[in-house]
């Protein structure tokens, strides 16, 4: 009885430290923002964070949106993790009341807080999460500014390596839900297109340093094409070990493969030459949204976010501002209306944006980058 | 449950008198030979005693015995079956019990709990019957209940029966571990060394005490440091020295033995250097 | 009256009629209806799934003191059959709840039985291999069942026809404390069973265990086998709430929290594991505002905890709940 | 045959790092008989220090004393830096714990581990960070078609060196003498006149030292450092240290090579996404035949 007796008391004590939260305050236009803030992917989300503070900040300078109401961001931490991204998702929709939501990075997060929004009817917009199954679910309200993993697979397949003439092809990828997406899309592409062959497809675990063994493995083969489809730190590991133990194929990165860490890790020695099949890389685009937030950016935080999905998460705010301004409403249906039908070419950071019925963005140019031997890159002309 | 008791004793006794007995019992440990072809029978009834100095290899006969260790050569048998090679908790559950030199209870458990396992292989409520607390498993919890407290009175440390074992007195946990033993309905009860730490009054008390018990059909088998104890109390002593019997016989007998004095007295000065 | 009846006699029937458990029941009913807020339903379903999965290694770790860092191994097996049968043969989540429970326990049982002999950390350590292997063979996704990274989408909600269909917030809530409140019975009746005490005696000196008769390797693999079975409960309603399984939810880091949530509370205390699964699972969410800054904070904390509290913040009393004695009750006794 | 030769190569080298680490693991352990959890971290932190040194300050380091010398300093101040953090971690936050049981001090150390990891991603980000190219040098030996580099070479040589000097110390000298008996038996080792203090002192200022001084190297080898890297090389590196034989040194030493060699083997002969799986197989046969490690004695139990 006792025990129980004690059950009791520890159970009065932990309401009482719910309820005292329980008091939320409210916010005019109030945009959602998940990211993972810590735990493995906590660069991602502190890009992001920067990044869509930036949009805001260009937005509210101008006066904000609907004439005169500034933009205020919810930041909520995911930790990169399924059940923190669902509380997450819960606590924007049941406690902050956001508009919308910008949420989130990584698919396998994405999935359990887009389908918390689907069912309050809040839009949201993920800006690193590629999973082509995430926009086949038939929800509603689920968007997002990145593009789709089969995509870039495809323009792979069918423009890069006919531009190196390959027959032989290798595929890496490290096992995390958005590289082993592109390089199975890849993959199947190459083999709907049959000109070249699949000399060898295999995973590396992401935060390890020595990758010689896959890379020796690799060399047997011997390649003319080298996809990486991973993230720029592994990235930066693999070319050095691939150049030191004699690999020459060409090497092509995904798109997060490649950017300043990528080529501080690997040294520019190896970085210069290097290739990447790229969506938005920002410091390459020189449309007036992009000059301005490069600006603002460089402003405050000194560098260029060095992933594209954090400029997406800006993208997404765009967006979402745009549409609320567009429409004056903040209601969810209204929203998804005019992005779905009325907004299309919308001229963003990263270029025109618009969606289609499955909320997925159209017209990403994706395109084929080569890095310079001084560190700058440049589009490849075919 | 007096009868129970009963009941318990007739299928463990059998025909003959000899409760224990082990032949040509032998344990090393690496080049050291702790135990050497050492024979030894324990009578029904009776207590028993095994003196010899430190590091005669009594304790190591009483591991053995108990299946803690497992012997290099030889057999052991209790009433006429042979258990060597058997699990500690099996050998404890044919009826033999035993306490540690270095007391070994369950510090952090009370003394009621520390009898009441003692009773763990006498019962039989398994998973189910304990989740759901069934009727069966009730009443065997109050009949293991009130063993446990009639074993603590025996020994008089009822009144401490809700404290932690590691809170009582030193002298009060020795008694305790005899309870825990006891509570296990033994038919053969081993004690190791169990006057050492007393003082002479606790001591007293303690042969008293083994008197008393083993009225209730139990056979009682010890190690002992103190002559005066082991004369005091044995039917019957085995004397050890480095891992031999030397000499075996009645109390007074072995006493006046040369060969045991010459032995014991000597390895004692060599203790006292 | 005797509501302080430490040992057997009739426990589990006054539980019933004593006041405290109609009230601790009444406080749970009501929760959701004093605060309808879904996130903090959501934060207390969470704390509920931490709450069994502590008590699920208090089992092992704090009744029978056995080292067990990869727990979460045990989860991750109850939430992919889940998830595994759910989505490929559509067999209702009620059914795999126990399928799941028994695949966790069979799993258990057949790698710790090789190995139930070592002893502390060298245990300690063997789980921690296991709970990796478990998570990196799920991450590789063996024969295309697993989904690799991605994990398992498309869960249904636990439902029975159309009469009870659990799909949303409230409905997870008393799910999972019912749950919870249905082990923490059984818990208790085991804690006052040969079986706990066994498990106890074990804990405090495993060789005056066997030798007052308990079969050791027996009620550690018990142990385990039960601690899995809650453990891969755990994992099933948790699979079916997020409607993804995915392995970064069954990270050794996860382990280590359930490892704390038991050194918190106190080892082998119900009302500590409630205690220590609300600082893993709440903190996190009360310190959201310090954003990066909260794990440090976090850390800092266990080190405090552990300062000021070693024993736990709530250890199991033994002995202060006092008996009536048997003796003196049927009149044999001579005090 | 060329490919063994490499992998066993390689093998070596991130095995010396692993043992390296499982030093200061198994000392610990030894004489605390504490799994310090943090030490992963203190080698991260190590990592960490001598990044900040070469290449945030390269301008006054390098330039100054020369690649090798800067690379030198590097690994000193790490060795230094992470070695009183070590002292720091045991005063604070073991210190005070140990004497209420071991489970509160493991708790502890993880407590640690945890904000040793997040206060360096507060303070050097959560961007992996990388030693650049210009204050590492890249010598390629070809020997018979064999490609290593000269860096590799070095790893070896030093790492090799640090823990023949260690093993010199705890195997030959009395003060090793003292460690070892502590280790037995800490109590009545204090009674035999051991200074306990003196010999904690030295342990947890080695161990993470020479955690510190691995992570420069992984540093300099590999070139991308991060704020979880601590988590991945702790967690093999302890595994090494059970696999060797816990609390024993030489133990120590030759679980974080065969750990280092069989990684390597695994992955190229077995699967390279599970050789991790394949390494803790290997762990838990060896403790299924050898429940003490490959090198630890079987102690009786004292009944």
């Amino acid at each position: 009885m006792k025990r129980i007796k004690n059950i009791f008391i520890v159970l009065v004590i932990v309401t009482l430290c719910l309820s005292v939260n329980a008091l939320a305050q409210k916010d005019p236009v109030v945009i959602g923002l998940q990211g993972p803030l810590t735990g493995s992917a906590a660069v991602e989300g502190e890009m992001a964070k920067q990044c869509v503070e930036t949009a805001a900040l260009m937005i509210n300078e101008k006066g904000g949106i609907l004439d005169g109401r500034m933009i205020e961001i919810e930041l909520v931490d995911d930790a990169a993790q399924p059940r923190a991204g669902a509380l997450a998702a819960m606590k924007l929709v049941s406690m902050r009341e956001v508009v919308a939501s910008i949420a989130t990075y990584g698919s396998s997060v994405t999935q359990p807080a887009s389908d918390i929004y689907e069912k309050f009817n809040k839009v949201n917009i993920a800006y690193g999460a590629t999973v082509t199954g995430l926009s086949e679910r038939g929800l509603n309200y689920f968007f997002r500014t990145c593009g789709r993993t089969d995509t870039q697979g495809i323009f792979f397949a069918e423009e890069v390596v006919p531009y190196f003439g390959a027959s032989r092809v290798a595929i890496l990828h490290d096992n995390t839900s958005f590289a082993l997406g592109l390089a199975e899309e890849a993959r199947k592409a190459l083999l709907d297109a049959g000109e070249a062959e699949l000399v060898y497809f295999d995973a590396i675990t992401p935060g390890e340093s020595d990758y010689t063994v896959p890379l020796t493995r690799l060399r047997e083969t011997n390649p003319e094409v080298f996809y990486f489809t991973g993230y720029f730190s592994e990235a930066g590991l693999i070319i050095r070990q691939a150049r030191e133990i004699g690999i020459d194929a060409v090497f092509v990165g995904g798109d997060a493969a490649i950017n300043e860490d990528f080529i501080r890790i690997a040294g520019l020695e190896y970085a210069a030459g290097c290739y990447m099949t790229q969506e938005a890389l920002i410091q390459y685009f020189t449309n007036p949204e992009a000059m301005e937030f490069k600006e603002k950016y460089q402003a405050t935080y000194g560098t260029l976010p060095s992933s594209p999905w954090s400029v997406y998460a800006g993208d997404a705010l765009m967006v979402l501002a745009e549409a609320i301004d567009k429409t004056g409403s903040t209601d969810s249906d209204v929203l998804v209306d005019y992005l779905k039908n009325e907004m299309e070419e919308f001229p963003s950071i990263t270029g025109p944006i618009g969606f289609d019925e499955k909320g997925d963005r159209v017209g990403t140019g994706i395109n084929l980058y080569v890095v310079n031997d001084d560190g700058s890159y440049s589009i490849v002309e075919r | 449950m007096e009868k129970e008791v009963q009941e318990l004793k007739e299928t463990m006794v059998s025909d003959t008198e000899i409760v224990l007995e082990t032949d040509n019992l032998t344990k090393r440990f690496g080049g050291l030979v702790a135990v050497n072809r050492f024979d030894l029978k324990v009578t029904k009834g009776k207590i028993s005693s095994i003196i010899g100095p430190n590091g005669a290899g009594k304790t190591t006969v009483f591991n053995v015995i108990t299946g803690i260790y497992q012997p290099d050569d030889g057999q052991y048998f209790f009433k006429g079956e042979k258990i060597s090679g058997l699990k500690t908790h099996q050998i404890l559950s044919k009826g033999i019990a035993r306490t540690f030199q270095n007391i070994r209870l369950f510090q952090n458990m009370t003394c009621l709990e520390n009898v009441m396992s003692g009773q763990h292989a006498r019962s039989q409520s398994g998973l189910w019957p304990s989740i759901f607390r069934l009727p069966s498993q009730i009443k065997e919890e109050q009949k293991i209940q009130e063993i446990a407290e009639r074993r603590l009175e025996q020994v008089g440390l009822i009144a401490y029966k809700h404290e932690l074992a590691k809170n009582i007195a030193y002298g009060n946990q020795r008694m305790l571990e005899i309870a825990r033993a006891l509570a296990s309905n033994p038919y053969l009860l081993i004690l190791d060394e169990p006057s050492s730490g007393l003082n002479d009054k606790e001591s007293e008390d303690l042969m008293n005490f083994l008197d008393e018990i083993i009225k209730e059909d139990l056979t009682i088998l010890l190690i002992e440091h103190d002559m005066n104890v082991v004369m005091g109390i044995s039917d019957w002593v085995t004397v050890m020295d480095e891992g031999k019997k030397i000499a075996e016989g009645k109390p007074e007998e072995v006493y006046s033995d040369p060969i045991v004095i010459e032995a014991y007295l000597g390895k004692e000065e060599e203790e006292e250097i | 009256m005797n509501t302080n009846n430490k040992t057997g006699q009739s426990t589990g029937i006054k539980i019933k009629n004593n006041w405290f458990a109609i009230v601790v029941s009444l406080l749970f009913l009501l929760f959701p209806l004093v605060i309808k807020n879904n996130y903090f339903i959501d934060v207390a379903f969470f704390f509920g799934i931490y709450t069994l999965l502590g008590l699920s290694l208090n089992i092992v770790l704090g009744e029978v003191g056995l080292f067990d860092l990869g727990h979460m191994g045990f989860a991750a097996i109850g939430a992919y059959t889940t998830a595994i049968l759910n989505t490929s043969f559509g067999i209702p989540i009620f059914v795999l709840l126990p399928i799941s429970a028994i695949a966790a326990a069979i799993f258990a049982y057949l790698v710790t039985s090789p190995i139930i002999h070592l002893r502390g950390d060298y245990l300690c350590i063997v789980t921690i291999g296991m709970g990796e292997i478990v998570r990196l063979t799920l991450i590789n996704n063996p024969f295309g069942i697993t989904g690799g990274p991605n994990g398992v989408f498309g869960i249904d909600f636990p439902s029975i026809g159309n009469l009870l269909i659990i799909d949303n917030s409230v409905k997870f809530y008393y799910f999972i404390w019912v749950a919870v409140g249905l082990t923490v019975l059984a818990l208790i009746h085991l804690q006052d069973s040969r079986i706990g005490r066994a498990w106890n005696c074990i804990r405090e000196d495993i060789i005056a265990a066997e030798a007052s008769g308990i079969d050791v390797r027996y009620y550690k693999l018990l142990a385990f086998v039960l601690g899995a079975a809650l453990a891969g409960v755990a994992g099933s309603i948790y699979a079916s709430k997020l409607m993804i399984v995915s392995p970064e939810s069954f990270s050794f880091m996860e382990s280590c929290m359930l490892f704390c949530i038991v050194l918190i509370g106190g080892m082998g205390s119900i009302p500590g594991i409630l205690i220590g699964a609300a600082a893993i699972s709440l903190f996190p969410e009360i310190f959201q505002t310090f954003a990066q800054y909260r794990m440090l904070i976090f850390g800092a904390a266990l080190v405090l905890m552990m300062m000021f509290r070693p024993g736990g913040v709530w250890p199991r009393q033994r002995g202060k709940i006092q008996t009536e004695s048997i003796l003196v009750k049927t009149g044999k006794s001579e005090i | 045959m060329k490919l063994v030769i490499e992998q066993l190569l390689n093998g070596l080298t991130i095995g010396s790092f692993y043992a390296l680490i499982a030093l200061g693991y198994s000392m610990v352990y030894g004489v605390m008989k504490l799994i310090n959890f943090a030490h992963g971290d203190l080698f991260a932190l190590g990592s960490y220090l001598g990044y900040t040194l070469l290449v945030m300050g390269t301008a006054y380091v390098t330039s100054t004393l020369g690649i090798w010398g800067g690379m030198i300093a590097a690994i000193l101040v790490a060795a230094i830096g992470t070695g009183v953090m070590g002292l720091l971690v045991e005063r604070i936050a073991y210190r005070p714990i140990y004497p209420t049981g071991r489970l509160p001090a493991v708790v502890s150390a993880l407590g640690v581990s945890i904000f040793l990891q997040n206060a360096i991603m507060v303070v050097w980000g959560a961007r992996p960070q990388a030693y650049t190219s210009d204050v590492i040098p890249s010598y390629m030996l070809n020997i018979g078609g064999l490609r290593i580099t000269v860096l590799q070479i070095l790893i070896l040589l030093l790492s090799f060196l640090l823990m023949g000097v260690l093993y010199y110390i705890v195997q030959k000298t009395t003060f090793g003498a003292a460690i070892r008996a502590s280790a037995l038996d800490r109590e009545t080792a204090a009674l035999m006149g051991i200074n306990i203090n003196l010999i904690i002192f030295f342990i947890f200022a080695l161990g993470p030292a020479l955690g510190g001084t691995a992570g420069v190297m992984v540093g300099i080898y590999y070139r991308r450092i991060s704020f979880i890297m601590g988590w991945n090389y702790g967690l093999k590196a302890f595994t090494a240290t059970i696999l060797g034989g816990i609390g024993n040194i030489p133990g120590a030493m030759i679980g974080g090579l065969i750990l280092g060699v069989l990684e390597m083997l695994g992955s190229t002969y077995i699967s390279t996404p599970y050789k991790d799986v394949f390494v803790f197989l290997v762990l838990i046969l060896v403790l299924i035949f050898r429940p003490r490690g490959i090198l630890g004695e079987k102690v009786a139990e004292k009944v």
